[in-house]
Protein backbone atom coordinates (compact mmCIF):
# COMPACT_ATOMS: atom_id res chain seq x y z
CA UNK A 1 0.00 0.00 0.00
CA UNK A 2 1.46 3.57 -0.92
CA UNK A 3 1.88 5.60 2.43
CA UNK A 4 0.68 8.93 0.69
CA UNK A 5 -2.87 9.07 -0.46
CA UNK A 6 -3.85 12.68 -1.70
CA UNK A 7 -7.29 13.55 -3.81
CA UNK A 8 -9.02 16.07 -5.17
CA UNK A 9 -12.85 15.15 -5.31
CA UNK A 10 -15.41 16.06 -7.14
CA UNK A 11 -17.84 14.25 -5.27
CA UNK A 12 -18.63 13.62 -1.39
CA UNK A 13 -16.40 11.16 0.51
CA UNK A 14 -17.46 9.72 3.75
CA UNK A 15 -14.97 10.64 6.22
CA UNK A 16 -15.66 6.98 8.20
CA UNK A 17 -14.79 5.15 5.28
CA UNK A 18 -11.27 7.60 4.94
CA UNK A 19 -10.43 6.35 8.31
CA UNK A 20 -11.00 3.32 7.64
CA UNK A 21 -9.04 2.94 4.60
CA UNK A 22 -6.52 4.92 6.74
CA UNK A 23 -6.27 1.98 9.15
CA UNK A 24 -6.48 -0.69 7.35
CA UNK A 25 -3.77 -3.33 7.79
CA UNK A 26 -2.25 -1.47 9.83
CA UNK A 27 -0.75 -2.97 13.55
CA UNK A 28 2.47 -0.75 13.71
CA UNK A 29 0.99 2.58 13.97
CA UNK A 30 -0.41 3.07 16.92
CA UNK A 31 -1.33 6.80 16.96
CA UNK A 32 -3.26 8.16 14.15
CA UNK A 33 -4.20 11.71 14.01
CA UNK A 34 -7.43 13.51 11.85
CA UNK A 35 -8.65 16.46 11.33
CA UNK A 36 -12.36 16.85 9.59
CA UNK A 37 -13.45 20.42 7.93
CA UNK A 38 -17.00 20.90 7.04
CA UNK A 39 -19.29 23.77 5.94
CA UNK A 40 -20.53 25.55 8.65
CA UNK A 41 -23.83 27.02 8.50
CA UNK A 42 -22.66 30.58 9.36
CA UNK A 43 -19.19 32.32 8.33
CA UNK A 44 -18.50 35.84 9.13
CA UNK A 45 -21.83 36.37 11.03
CA UNK A 46 -23.86 35.69 7.97
CA UNK A 47 -26.34 32.71 7.47
CA UNK A 48 -24.47 30.17 4.61
CA UNK A 49 -26.58 27.63 2.90
CA UNK A 50 -23.89 25.93 0.98
CA UNK A 51 -20.56 27.00 -0.97
CA UNK A 52 -18.73 26.22 -4.03
CA UNK A 53 -14.84 25.02 -3.92
CA UNK A 54 -12.97 26.54 -7.00
CA UNK A 55 -9.31 25.87 -7.58
CA UNK A 56 -6.75 25.35 -9.89
CA UNK A 57 -6.59 21.44 -11.23
CA UNK A 58 -2.95 20.66 -11.72
CA UNK A 59 -1.29 23.32 -9.26
CA UNK A 60 -3.78 21.73 -6.79
CA UNK A 61 -2.30 18.37 -6.90
CA UNK A 62 1.40 19.36 -6.88
CA UNK A 63 0.87 21.69 -4.07
CA UNK A 64 -0.74 18.97 -1.84
CA UNK A 65 2.16 16.80 -2.10
CA UNK A 66 4.55 19.29 -1.36
CA UNK A 67 2.63 20.03 1.96
CA UNK A 68 2.30 16.19 2.89
CA UNK A 69 6.16 15.89 1.58
CA UNK A 70 7.08 18.87 4.01
CA UNK A 71 5.33 16.94 7.17
CA UNK A 72 7.05 13.52 5.88
CA UNK A 73 10.69 15.57 6.31
CA UNK A 74 9.90 16.74 9.55
CA UNK A 75 7.83 13.89 11.33
CA UNK A 76 8.34 9.68 11.01
CA UNK A 77 5.52 9.33 9.95
CA UNK A 78 3.16 6.14 8.98
CA UNK A 79 0.33 6.78 6.27
CA UNK A 80 -1.29 10.27 5.03
CA UNK A 81 -4.25 10.35 3.72
CA UNK A 82 -5.80 13.92 2.38
CA UNK A 83 -8.56 14.76 0.66
CA UNK A 84 -10.45 17.66 -0.45
CA UNK A 85 -13.61 18.21 -1.99
CA UNK A 86 -14.02 20.78 -4.85
CA UNK A 87 -17.41 22.48 -6.50
CA UNK A 88 -21.21 22.63 -5.10
CA UNK A 89 -21.19 21.54 -1.49
CA UNK A 90 -24.23 21.81 1.24
CA UNK A 91 -24.21 22.82 4.97
CA UNK A 92 -22.40 20.48 6.96
CA UNK A 93 -20.78 17.92 3.99
CA UNK A 94 -17.23 17.46 4.69
CA UNK A 95 -14.65 19.96 2.56
CA UNK A 96 -11.55 18.31 3.94
CA UNK A 97 -10.38 15.24 5.88
CA UNK A 98 -6.29 15.17 6.82
CA UNK A 99 -5.67 11.43 8.90
CA UNK A 100 -2.20 10.77 10.08
CA UNK A 101 -0.29 7.61 11.29
CA UNK A 102 2.67 7.53 13.35
CA UNK A 103 3.95 4.73 15.92
CA UNK A 104 4.18 8.48 18.22
CA UNK A 105 1.13 10.54 19.41
CA UNK A 106 3.14 13.77 18.83
CA UNK A 107 4.22 13.48 15.63
CA UNK A 108 0.36 12.54 14.56
CA UNK A 109 -0.23 15.56 15.56
CA UNK A 110 1.95 17.82 14.94
CA UNK A 111 2.06 16.52 11.25
CA UNK A 112 -2.11 16.32 10.65
CA UNK A 113 -2.06 20.51 11.97
CA UNK A 114 0.80 21.11 9.67
CA UNK A 115 -0.60 19.46 7.19
CA UNK A 116 -3.84 21.51 7.76
CA UNK A 117 -2.29 24.77 8.20
CA UNK A 118 -0.48 24.78 5.04
CA UNK A 119 -3.19 23.78 3.10
CA UNK A 120 -5.41 26.68 4.63
CA UNK A 121 -2.43 29.33 3.21
CA UNK A 122 -1.06 27.70 0.15
CA UNK A 123 -3.45 24.91 -1.55
CA UNK A 124 -5.29 26.46 -4.34
CA UNK A 125 -8.86 26.65 -3.64
CA UNK A 126 -10.98 29.46 -2.99
CA UNK A 127 -14.92 29.44 -1.43
CA UNK A 128 -17.75 31.30 -2.88
CA UNK A 129 -20.48 31.20 -0.32
CA UNK A 130 -24.44 31.50 -1.20
CA UNK A 131 -26.69 32.40 1.40
CA UNK A 132 -29.73 35.00 2.26
CA UNK A 133 -27.66 37.92 0.82
CA UNK A 134 -26.31 36.13 -2.26
CA UNK A 135 -22.89 34.85 -3.27
CA UNK A 136 -19.95 36.17 -1.78
CA UNK A 137 -16.02 35.39 -1.77
CA UNK A 138 -15.13 34.00 1.48
CA UNK A 139 -12.05 36.26 2.33
CA UNK A 140 -8.59 34.76 3.12
CA UNK A 141 -8.06 35.36 7.11
CA UNK A 142 -4.91 36.81 8.68
CA UNK A 143 -4.66 34.60 11.56
CA UNK A 144 -4.20 31.63 8.91
CA UNK A 145 -0.94 33.71 8.03
CA UNK A 146 0.49 33.43 11.82
CA UNK A 147 -0.54 30.26 12.41
CA UNK A 148 2.14 29.37 10.07
CA UNK A 149 4.71 30.80 12.10
CA UNK A 150 4.70 27.91 14.67
CA UNK A 151 5.51 25.71 12.14
CA UNK A 152 9.07 27.46 11.01
CA UNK A 153 11.99 25.94 12.15
CA UNK A 154 14.79 28.53 11.22
CA UNK B 1 2.53 32.03 -26.15
CA UNK B 2 2.17 32.58 -22.55
CA UNK B 3 -1.12 31.67 -20.87
CA UNK B 4 -2.91 33.90 -18.27
CA UNK B 5 -5.20 32.14 -15.95
CA UNK B 6 -7.19 34.17 -13.46
CA UNK B 7 -8.81 32.45 -10.28
CA UNK B 8 -12.40 33.26 -8.26
CA UNK B 9 -12.83 36.55 -7.47
CA UNK B 10 -10.21 38.45 -9.58
CA UNK B 11 -11.52 35.54 -12.53
CA UNK B 12 -15.21 36.96 -11.99
CA UNK B 13 -13.94 40.46 -11.60
CA UNK B 14 -12.33 40.75 -14.67
CA UNK B 15 -15.06 38.25 -16.37
CA UNK B 16 -12.69 35.90 -18.28
CA UNK B 17 -10.81 32.89 -16.25
CA UNK B 18 -8.01 33.12 -19.11
CA UNK B 19 -5.80 35.21 -21.68
CA UNK B 20 -3.05 34.28 -24.33
CA UNK B 21 -0.20 37.06 -24.44
CA UNK B 22 1.94 35.96 -28.23
CA UNK B 23 5.45 37.41 -28.45
CA UNK B 24 6.26 38.10 -24.76
CA UNK B 25 9.18 37.90 -22.78
CA UNK B 26 10.07 39.01 -18.99
CA UNK B 27 8.78 39.10 -15.62
CA UNK B 28 5.35 38.10 -13.64
CA UNK B 29 5.04 41.75 -13.20
CA UNK B 30 5.66 42.48 -16.69
CA UNK B 31 2.85 39.97 -17.59
CA UNK B 32 0.40 42.10 -15.57
CA UNK B 33 1.56 45.53 -16.51
CA UNK B 34 1.00 44.50 -20.39
CA UNK B 35 -2.26 43.01 -19.08
CA UNK B 36 -3.41 46.33 -17.90
CA UNK B 37 -2.19 48.02 -20.69
CA UNK B 38 -4.23 46.02 -23.13
CA UNK B 39 -7.02 46.11 -21.04
CA UNK B 40 -7.25 49.54 -18.71
CA UNK B 41 -10.59 48.06 -17.10
CA UNK B 42 -8.90 45.46 -14.98
CA UNK B 43 -6.66 47.71 -13.50
CA UNK B 44 -8.00 47.78 -10.12
CA UNK B 45 -8.55 43.88 -10.00
CA UNK B 46 -5.15 42.97 -11.34
CA UNK B 47 -2.57 45.21 -9.16
CA UNK B 48 -5.33 44.63 -6.24
CA UNK B 49 -2.10 44.06 -3.38
CA UNK B 50 -3.43 40.76 -2.03
CA UNK B 51 -3.10 39.42 -6.02
CA UNK B 52 -0.43 36.37 -5.55
CA UNK B 53 0.83 34.74 -8.97
CA UNK B 54 2.15 31.31 -9.85
CA UNK B 55 4.42 30.07 -12.78
CA UNK B 56 4.10 26.87 -13.82
CA UNK B 57 1.64 26.17 -11.10
CA UNK B 58 4.09 27.29 -8.13
CA UNK B 59 3.91 30.04 -6.52
CA UNK B 60 5.84 32.84 -8.27
CA UNK B 61 7.57 36.32 -7.30
CA UNK B 62 6.85 39.27 -9.20
CA UNK B 63 10.60 39.13 -10.22
CA UNK B 64 10.22 35.57 -11.77
CA UNK B 65 10.83 35.32 -15.12
CA UNK B 66 8.20 34.19 -17.45
CA UNK B 67 9.07 32.60 -20.71
CA UNK B 68 7.92 31.49 -24.07
CA UNK B 69 5.33 28.36 -22.92
CA UNK B 70 4.87 28.76 -19.19
CA UNK B 71 1.28 28.91 -17.82
CA UNK B 72 0.75 32.21 -15.58
CA UNK B 73 -2.08 32.36 -13.22
CA UNK B 74 -3.49 35.34 -10.69
CA UNK B 75 -5.42 35.03 -8.47
CA UNK B 76 -6.86 36.26 -4.36
CA UNK B 77 -5.14 34.82 -1.41
CA UNK B 78 -6.35 31.29 -1.15
CA UNK B 79 -9.31 30.03 0.82
CA UNK B 80 -9.98 26.13 0.97
CA UNK B 81 -9.67 23.88 4.28
CA UNK C 1 -27.86 16.70 22.95
CA UNK C 2 -25.18 17.25 25.97
CA UNK C 3 -22.08 18.39 24.87
CA UNK C 4 -19.74 16.11 26.35
CA UNK C 5 -19.67 12.28 26.34
CA UNK C 6 -17.53 10.64 28.54
CA UNK C 7 -17.69 6.27 28.33
CA UNK C 8 -14.90 3.68 29.75
CA UNK C 9 -16.17 0.75 27.49
CA UNK C 10 -15.46 -2.60 28.59
CA UNK C 11 -16.17 -4.05 25.12
CA UNK C 12 -15.35 -2.76 21.47
CA UNK C 13 -15.80 0.21 19.87
CA UNK C 14 -15.49 1.77 16.35
CA UNK C 15 -13.70 4.91 15.69
CA UNK C 16 -16.14 5.56 12.60
CA UNK C 17 -19.68 4.99 14.36
CA UNK C 18 -18.08 7.32 17.19
CA UNK C 19 -17.06 10.07 14.87
CA UNK C 20 -20.28 9.77 13.17
CA UNK C 21 -22.09 10.69 16.86
CA UNK C 22 -19.87 13.40 17.16
CA UNK C 23 -20.48 14.93 14.02
CA UNK C 24 -24.25 14.37 14.17
CA UNK C 25 -26.65 17.15 13.70
CA UNK C 26 -24.22 19.51 14.09
CA UNK C 27 -23.25 21.91 11.21
CA UNK C 28 -22.43 24.85 13.43
CA UNK C 29 -18.89 23.50 14.44
CA UNK C 30 -16.61 23.56 11.33
CA UNK C 31 -13.82 21.69 12.56
CA UNK C 32 -12.83 18.48 13.46
CA UNK C 33 -10.02 16.80 15.40
CA UNK C 34 -9.56 13.26 16.37
CA UNK C 35 -7.25 10.77 17.84
CA UNK C 36 -7.03 7.37 17.81
CA UNK C 37 -4.63 5.07 19.54
CA UNK C 38 -4.37 1.44 19.37
CA UNK C 39 -3.04 -1.31 20.02
CA UNK C 40 0.13 -1.92 18.23
CA UNK C 41 2.67 -4.59 17.54
CA UNK C 42 5.28 -3.68 19.32
CA UNK C 43 6.27 -2.06 21.87
CA UNK C 44 9.82 -0.90 22.85
CA UNK C 45 11.64 -3.81 20.98
CA UNK C 46 9.43 -6.83 22.04
CA UNK C 47 6.46 -8.27 20.13
CA UNK C 48 3.41 -8.02 21.57
CA UNK C 49 0.29 -9.94 20.83
CA UNK C 50 -2.42 -8.12 22.75
CA UNK C 51 -2.97 -6.29 26.13
CA UNK C 52 -4.88 -5.96 29.18
CA UNK C 53 -5.79 -2.47 29.86
CA UNK C 54 -6.62 -2.48 33.71
CA UNK C 55 -8.15 0.52 35.81
CA UNK C 56 -9.34 2.17 38.98
CA UNK C 57 -13.34 2.26 38.40
CA UNK C 58 -14.83 5.42 39.90
CA UNK C 59 -11.69 7.48 39.68
CA UNK C 60 -11.34 6.81 35.99
CA UNK C 61 -14.75 8.74 35.33
CA UNK C 62 -13.62 11.44 37.54
CA UNK C 63 -10.37 11.84 36.11
CA UNK C 64 -11.58 11.79 32.48
CA UNK C 65 -14.35 14.47 33.34
CA UNK C 66 -11.70 16.80 35.03
CA UNK C 67 -9.47 16.88 31.97
CA UNK C 68 -12.11 17.72 29.67
CA UNK C 69 -13.64 19.93 31.57
CA UNK C 70 -9.99 21.27 31.97
CA UNK C 71 -10.45 21.51 27.98
CA UNK C 72 -13.67 23.61 27.92
CA UNK C 73 -11.68 26.12 30.18
CA UNK C 74 -9.33 27.05 27.97
CA UNK C 75 -10.90 26.40 24.25
CA UNK C 76 -14.07 27.52 22.83
CA UNK C 77 -15.43 23.95 22.16
CA UNK C 78 -18.54 22.43 20.44
CA UNK C 79 -18.91 18.54 21.66
CA UNK C 80 -16.00 16.46 23.43
CA UNK C 81 -15.91 12.51 22.96
CA UNK C 82 -14.18 10.46 24.62
CA UNK C 83 -14.19 6.70 25.01
CA UNK C 84 -11.21 4.41 26.33
CA UNK C 85 -11.18 0.94 26.89
CA UNK C 86 -10.86 -1.49 29.46
CA UNK C 87 -9.82 -5.40 30.11
CA UNK C 88 -8.73 -7.65 27.19
CA UNK C 89 -7.32 -6.04 23.94
CA UNK C 90 -6.10 -7.66 20.67
CA UNK C 91 -3.09 -6.06 18.43
CA UNK C 92 -4.55 -3.25 16.38
CA UNK C 93 -7.80 -2.72 18.29
CA UNK C 94 -9.06 1.04 19.53
CA UNK C 95 -7.53 1.96 23.31
CA UNK C 96 -8.79 5.23 23.02
CA UNK C 97 -11.32 7.97 20.56
CA UNK C 98 -10.71 11.69 21.40
CA UNK C 99 -13.16 13.79 19.30
CA UNK C 100 -13.29 17.38 19.52
CA UNK C 101 -15.72 19.95 17.19
CA UNK C 102 -15.37 23.98 17.23
CA UNK C 103 -15.84 26.81 15.11
CA UNK C 104 -11.86 27.18 15.36
CA UNK C 105 -9.92 24.67 14.31
CA UNK C 106 -6.81 26.01 16.56
CA UNK C 107 -9.39 25.17 19.23
CA UNK C 108 -10.11 21.47 17.87
CA UNK C 109 -6.36 20.57 17.55
CA UNK C 110 -5.24 22.06 20.58
CA UNK C 111 -8.33 20.56 22.71
CA UNK C 112 -8.28 17.18 21.32
CA UNK C 113 -4.08 17.12 21.91
CA UNK C 114 -4.20 18.18 25.33
CA UNK C 115 -6.86 15.82 26.38
CA UNK C 116 -4.63 12.84 24.72
CA UNK C 117 -1.64 14.66 26.29
CA UNK C 118 -3.07 14.98 30.27
CA UNK C 119 -4.97 11.53 29.83
CA UNK C 120 -1.65 9.64 29.58
CA UNK C 121 -0.65 11.23 32.49
CA UNK C 122 -3.36 11.13 34.37
CA UNK C 123 -6.03 8.36 34.04
CA UNK C 124 -5.56 5.87 36.21
CA UNK C 125 -5.11 3.50 33.29
CA UNK C 126 -2.42 0.87 33.37
CA UNK C 127 -1.07 -1.59 30.62
CA UNK C 128 -0.36 -5.28 30.97
CA UNK C 129 0.99 -6.62 27.69
CA UNK C 130 1.58 -9.97 26.68
CA UNK C 131 3.98 -11.40 24.25
CA UNK C 132 6.03 -14.00 23.02
CA UNK C 133 8.39 -13.34 25.96
CA UNK C 134 5.11 -13.94 28.74
CA UNK C 135 3.88 -10.87 30.08
CA UNK C 136 4.87 -7.59 31.59
CA UNK C 137 3.58 -4.05 32.60
CA UNK C 138 4.18 -1.41 30.33
CA UNK C 139 6.65 1.25 32.19
CA UNK C 140 5.78 4.77 31.74
CA UNK C 141 7.29 7.41 29.49
CA UNK C 142 9.38 10.31 30.79
CA UNK C 143 8.34 12.09 27.87
CA UNK C 144 4.62 11.69 28.75
CA UNK C 145 5.23 14.01 31.27
CA UNK C 146 7.29 16.14 29.67
CA UNK C 147 4.86 16.70 26.95
CA UNK C 148 2.38 18.27 29.84
CA UNK C 149 4.95 21.59 29.60
CA UNK C 150 3.31 22.91 26.58
CA UNK C 151 -0.31 23.16 28.05
CA UNK C 152 1.27 24.92 31.31
CA UNK C 153 -0.29 28.73 31.15
CA UNK C 154 1.47 29.81 34.85
CA UNK D 1 -11.94 1.94 58.47
CA UNK D 2 -9.81 3.13 55.83
CA UNK D 3 -9.92 0.97 52.84
CA UNK D 4 -6.64 0.99 50.85
CA UNK D 5 -6.36 -0.15 47.12
CA UNK D 6 -4.22 -1.53 45.11
CA UNK D 7 -3.36 -1.45 41.00
CA UNK D 8 -1.57 -2.52 38.43
CA UNK D 9 2.25 -3.90 39.18
CA UNK D 10 1.94 -3.01 42.47
CA UNK D 11 -1.15 -5.38 42.59
CA UNK D 12 0.74 -8.00 41.05
CA UNK D 13 3.67 -7.32 43.55
CA UNK D 14 1.87 -7.28 46.70
CA UNK D 15 -0.36 -9.88 45.30
CA UNK D 16 -3.27 -8.75 46.63
CA UNK D 17 -5.62 -5.82 45.48
CA UNK D 18 -7.14 -4.10 49.13
CA UNK D 19 -6.61 -4.22 52.27
CA UNK D 20 -8.82 -2.55 55.01
CA UNK D 21 -7.10 -0.42 58.18
CA UNK D 22 -8.69 -0.23 61.45
CA UNK D 23 -8.60 2.67 63.53
CA UNK D 24 -6.04 4.59 61.63
CA UNK D 25 -5.62 8.25 61.66
CA UNK D 26 -2.59 10.54 59.50
CA UNK D 27 -1.31 11.00 56.44
CA UNK D 28 -0.89 8.79 53.45
CA UNK D 29 2.51 8.53 54.04
CA UNK D 30 1.58 6.80 57.23
CA UNK D 31 -0.62 4.80 55.97
CA UNK D 32 2.06 3.75 53.87
CA UNK D 33 3.91 3.38 56.93
CA UNK D 34 1.72 1.52 58.83
CA UNK D 35 1.37 -1.26 55.87
CA UNK D 36 5.04 -1.76 55.89
CA UNK D 37 5.30 -1.93 59.61
CA UNK D 38 2.51 -4.82 59.17
CA UNK D 39 3.59 -6.15 56.14
CA UNK D 40 7.64 -6.04 55.80
CA UNK D 41 7.82 -7.94 52.48
CA UNK D 42 5.75 -4.89 50.91
CA UNK D 43 8.17 -2.33 51.68
CA UNK D 44 10.37 -2.60 48.39
CA UNK D 45 7.23 -1.96 46.62
CA UNK D 46 5.25 0.21 48.29
CA UNK D 47 7.93 2.57 49.10
CA UNK D 48 9.62 2.52 45.44
CA UNK D 49 9.92 5.79 44.20
CA UNK D 50 7.08 6.13 41.63
CA UNK D 51 4.10 4.77 43.37
CA UNK D 52 1.53 7.63 43.49
CA UNK D 53 -1.70 7.75 45.69
CA UNK D 54 -4.66 9.01 45.41
CA UNK D 55 -7.39 9.77 48.35
CA UNK D 56 -10.93 9.18 47.96
CA UNK D 57 -10.15 8.96 43.74
CA UNK D 58 -8.03 12.11 43.77
CA UNK D 59 -4.25 11.98 43.09
CA UNK D 60 -2.73 12.64 46.51
CA UNK D 61 0.27 13.86 48.29
CA UNK D 62 2.07 12.01 50.89
CA UNK D 63 0.90 14.93 53.16
CA UNK D 64 -2.68 14.65 52.66
CA UNK D 65 -4.36 13.71 55.79
CA UNK D 66 -6.51 10.34 55.80
CA UNK D 67 -9.29 9.95 57.81
CA UNK D 68 -12.15 7.21 58.59
CA UNK D 69 -14.28 5.94 55.82
CA UNK D 70 -11.73 7.63 53.32
CA UNK D 71 -10.50 5.29 50.09
CA UNK D 72 -6.86 5.22 50.00
CA UNK D 73 -4.74 4.06 46.75
CA UNK D 74 -1.35 3.25 45.87
CA UNK D 75 -0.64 2.60 42.01
CA UNK D 76 2.57 3.34 39.83
CA UNK D 77 2.78 5.55 37.38
CA UNK D 78 -0.44 5.46 34.65
CA UNK D 79 -0.11 3.89 31.21
CA UNK D 80 -3.16 4.40 29.20
CA UNK D 81 -3.93 5.96 25.81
Amino acid sequence: MKLDYIKVCGAPFAVPVEYAALRSANTSDGACAVFAGSVRDYNAGADVSGLTLEHYPGMTEESLRRIVAGARSRWQLGRVRLLHRTGPLAVGEDILFVGVTSPHRQAAFAACHYIVDRLKTEAPFWKLESGAAGERWVAARRSDRRELEKWRTD
Amino acid sequence: MIQVLFFARLRAELGTAEHRLHGFSGSVEEVRAQLCTLFPDWRAALQSADIQAAVNREIAASSTPVRDGDEVAFFPPVTGG
